[in-house]
């Protein structure tokens, strides 16, 4: 229609006007816009939340796996190369992963690093601490538990099979419900982005109509829809973020007495920082998917002749 | 030249209503064209058959030498750009400034910003909306809307401008200005076929004239046959 | 109008037609009655899920509270009047909340009960079961533990401290953040239905216009709408509820290995009979709520003159 | 009796557009009244206003020797429910059938379903829509829609009936008819009110006539002066 104006100017142009098209109409009408972007924000901020507590309480559990340990406690007549020696004859065991000795002094330093107790024993001046056997036992732990018992030095075995199994069973409980309530919301999220922007859509079909009539391909129709996706599944996840952030601030002190619980060797994951760039590429994707579904939907409904 | 040609055109909309039965006509390039007949005749959904809003139960729509049967999707589309159609309910998007409405096909043809503004307020000054541009196509009486979509389909100055019922919310005087500036495009060498009720404007205009009623061709006036009244 | 009509009949009668009218709106968009009515079921489902994990785990978290009883073992030779007069002197101490004394015959009733070792002993004709005192501590229970191991009575004092410290930190854990995705989750589902709603009569703005200009009164023009909303907020709690049987269902596996670790004693409370009936009605509520806010809202906008 | 006055009346639309200007006159009950003027000269902004569509700017509403301005909410809705209105762009229910879009006005009023059914089919048989009752609004033809409209003003036997272009998308004769039944409801009562266009058919039907131009009463012309000349 006109030769001196470029196809690629025009490809741009109407790419610009769709964006500025599709940022007006969110704006013109902020009540439905906060509310879809909310609803959306928070069906994106669960999965999200469950995804990581599980991620956490696996990590959790592999760590708490390495205290299944049984501890022996020497006489204090035993010394250390007798421990040693003791160690090394279970080694070998078909039920046993691995054996460690813990000096007195590493006892003691482990007091020295974590408690209050630590400074009466300095003032002390004597170490009182026997030696310690750690044994990791394999597989099923009764009969290495009765011959660890029956060692003549040991003084004190302690095992604390019945609150680990129970522990594990808890754990267990608590990741199947995690990864339930995960393909739960994330099967929500999919479908309340769809669904808010197929509503969205279905508020502009006399548009859609209109431009089908003009002449108006395909493409040229749904692209402020896309755009229109796209904006609102890149808000509800950057909205998404601040909830999960705010979410991870709420719950913080009951993860400080988790820590405590477990002594100053307990590990815990930050949201990794990889996390809200993913987010938001995966809500925007999600928000113009979504919008490309609902358009071909109309498309084809309201189609001029070819349905 | 033979630019539309319809042959034995027949219309059945799925209530089983036969709204066109066996039609035959041609409208040559740049030839003008009035068709009357009675609410319900058939005038809207000859029209609706030309530019691809909905397609023949039985007959061959022909348009510049193709079968309009075999242009689908992106296709379709394309045809539908070459027409101006002038809806007989303006359908007009309401929450768009007469502007916006006016610039939308220049906009999908992919016409520059500039060159489409200028052409756009031609087109308005032409037909008495200078002073409305800027209003919401909502706020606008339903006679400057019907205005608003003669100057969307006219913009593209297209090769067929199809006009359904355009001066029905319009005074005599208006009308007869709206007709001048079509006389005006046949000149330049668009096609202009529109389907009218108002008798009187139609015989003063003195163009060919299609009558039909019922769905059938009851009678294809020539000028002169009118001329000749 | 007209006066052998009576008004009753009237009301009734535009009743009927409201319902029926969104029912066969419901009908006639398969395709979106169905994404609509999925997204507010997965939102009701959720909470509903978490809150009745989280009244679980308030009911095993004070069952194990129970368990935090010191255990202390007799040697053979102390008669069972001898243990309950140890029992009596720790009865009145500040830091003992309950002291009981379980006798050799009871603790292998327990064994007959529950495992299969109890045939062993049956066999053996004899009961080498000893005494058993079960003190629970009050506060902080270091003091106590040293006294109890102290008594030249005892034989073995078992006392799992540290483990119960670490699953009441898991605990807390757990009930915070179920709190936190319930509070989520509730706002989520009273969001999501109310904005479905609010969309869906969005799609309706001209058919409220109409009505308007007719004359008809906001009472008129709302029925049907508020029948819409109720009755997609039923169907969605009837979906919400089917989903939560299957969830229950699917967890299962591990509500009974976490029964198995804590022997047949742990009591565990299905879903209760009164839910149903209770969610639905909320739902079907929640849905009429909704409409009520959403056609209020279009009311006024559309409305042709008192804006 | 006076039915309808506007005393003084202006009114300024939101963009700063006055579309009425001063303008008083008044409607006897039974009487029928044509409103004439160009595109855009204020038609149906007047008839708007003793709808209670809009609301004025200044001046005074009466109907039924009320001030229009005192009603709101509910007893808005009671007066639109006494009146009928032809809207220039049918604004009809288009997911539902041409039956339920003229039923509804008398259900909203709460009448017996048997009595609408009765009422609804003699209302459609006289526009010559008998054959149309089932038909999906969006399925017939625009003259349709606009008997349609008609007779969903026309149903409810309303005291003041208001037409805004009620015959734009019909042909001479359809048009006459229509305009004859309408003088059939006047000599049973309604005033009648019609902001049309066509002066032909306006001159022919020799009743009083109003014309304003951009906004303001022009000419109040007696039935007696247009049998005069
Ligand atoms: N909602 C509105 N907001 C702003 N201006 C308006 C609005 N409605 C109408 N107008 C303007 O008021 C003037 C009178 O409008 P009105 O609809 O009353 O004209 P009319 O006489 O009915 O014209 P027509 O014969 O074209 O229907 C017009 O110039 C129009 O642009
Ligand atoms: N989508 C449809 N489905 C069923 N019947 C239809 C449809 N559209 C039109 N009709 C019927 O086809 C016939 C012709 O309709 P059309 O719109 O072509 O008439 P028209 O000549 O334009 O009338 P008018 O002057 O009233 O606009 C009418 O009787 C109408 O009821
Ligand atoms: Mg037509
Ligand atoms: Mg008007």
């Amino acid at each position: 229609m006109s030769n001196s104006y470029s196809a690629f100017a025009a490809w741009r142009a109407q790419h610009a006007a769709a964006f500025r098209g599709s940022f007006a109409r969110l704006l013109r009408r902020p009540f439905s816009s906060v509310l879809s972007l909310a609803v959306m924000a928070i069906a994106l901020a669960l999965p999200l939340a469950l995804a990581w507590s599980m991620l956490q309480m696996n990590q959790l559990a592999s760590q708490v796996q390495t205290s299944r340990a049984i501890q022996v406690f020497f006489q204090p007549a035993v010394s250390v190369t007798q421990a040693k020696a003791i160690a090394g004859s279970f080694q070998g065991n078909a039920d046993v992963a691995a054996v460690t000795v813990k000096t007195p002094e590493q006892g003691l330093a482990d007091f020295k690093d974590s408690s209050a107790l630590a400074k009466a024993v300095a003032v002390l001046g004597e170490n009182p601490l026997p030696a310690v056997m750690i044994v990791t036992p394999r597989d099923d732990e009764t009969a290495l538990l009765s011959r660890l018992q029956a060692l003549p030095e040991a003084e004190y075995v302690q095992y604390d099979g019945i609150w680990q199994n129970r522990l594990n069973a808890w754990l267990a409980f608590g990741q199947r419900l995690l990864l339930l309530l995960t393909v739960l919301f994330v099967s929500g999220a999919v479908l309340a982005v769809a669904n808010n922007i197929r509503l969205d859509i279905a508020t502009r079909e006399q548009e859609i109509v209109v431009m089908q009539q003009l002449g108006a391909g395909d493409a040229y129709i749904r692209r402020p829809l896309l755009y229109a996706g796209g904006l609102l599944g890149f808000l509800a996840g950057a909205l998404a973020l601040g909830i999960l952030a705010a979410a991870a601030f709420a719950i913080s002190p009951e993860i400080l007495g988790l820590i405590r619980s477990y002594g100053s060797d307990f590990a815990f994951t930050p949201l990794p920082l990889f996390l809200p760039p993913v987010v938001l590429a995966a809500a925007t994707l999600l928000g113009v998917f979504g919008a490309r579904l609902a358009a071909g939907h109309y498309l084809r409904l309201t189609r001029p002749v070819d349905r | 030249m033979t630019l539309l040609r319809f042959d034995g055109v027949s219309k059945k909309y799925p209530g089983g209503h036969l709204a066109l039965n066996d039609l035959s006509f041609s409208v040559q390039a740049g030839e003008m064209l009035f068709i009357t007949g009675h609410s319900g005749a058939g005038k809207s959904t000859l029209l609706k058959l030309a530019h691809l809003s909905e397609r023949p139960s039985a007959g061959v729509v022909w348009f510049d030498g193709r079968n309009l049967a075999d242009l689908r999707g992106g296709k379709a589309a394309l045809h539908r750009r070459r027409l101006g159609l002038v809806h007989q309910d303006h359908c007009l998007l309401l929450d768009r400034t007469v502007f916006d409405n006016v610039a939308l096909p220049l906009q999908i043809a992919g016409m520059s910003p500039a060159l489409i503004r200028q052409r756009v307020h031609q087109t308005l000054q032409s037909l008495g909306l200078a002073g409305r541009a800027g209003h919401r196509s909502t706020d606008i009486s339903t006679g400057e809307q019907q205005r608003v979509g003669i100057a969307r389909a006219m913009v593209t100055r297209p090769t067929l401008l199809l006009a359904d019922e355009p001066t029905g919310n319009l005074d005599p005087g208006l009308a007869a200005d709206i007709m001048q500036q079509l006389v005006g495009m046949c000149a330049q060498g668009t096609a202009v076929v529109i389907a009218s009720h108002d008798l009187a404007l139609v015989k003063r205009m003195k163009k060919r004239v299609l009558v039909i009623d019922k769905g059938r061709l009851m009678d294809d006036i020539s000028p002169e046959e009118l001329a000749d009244e």
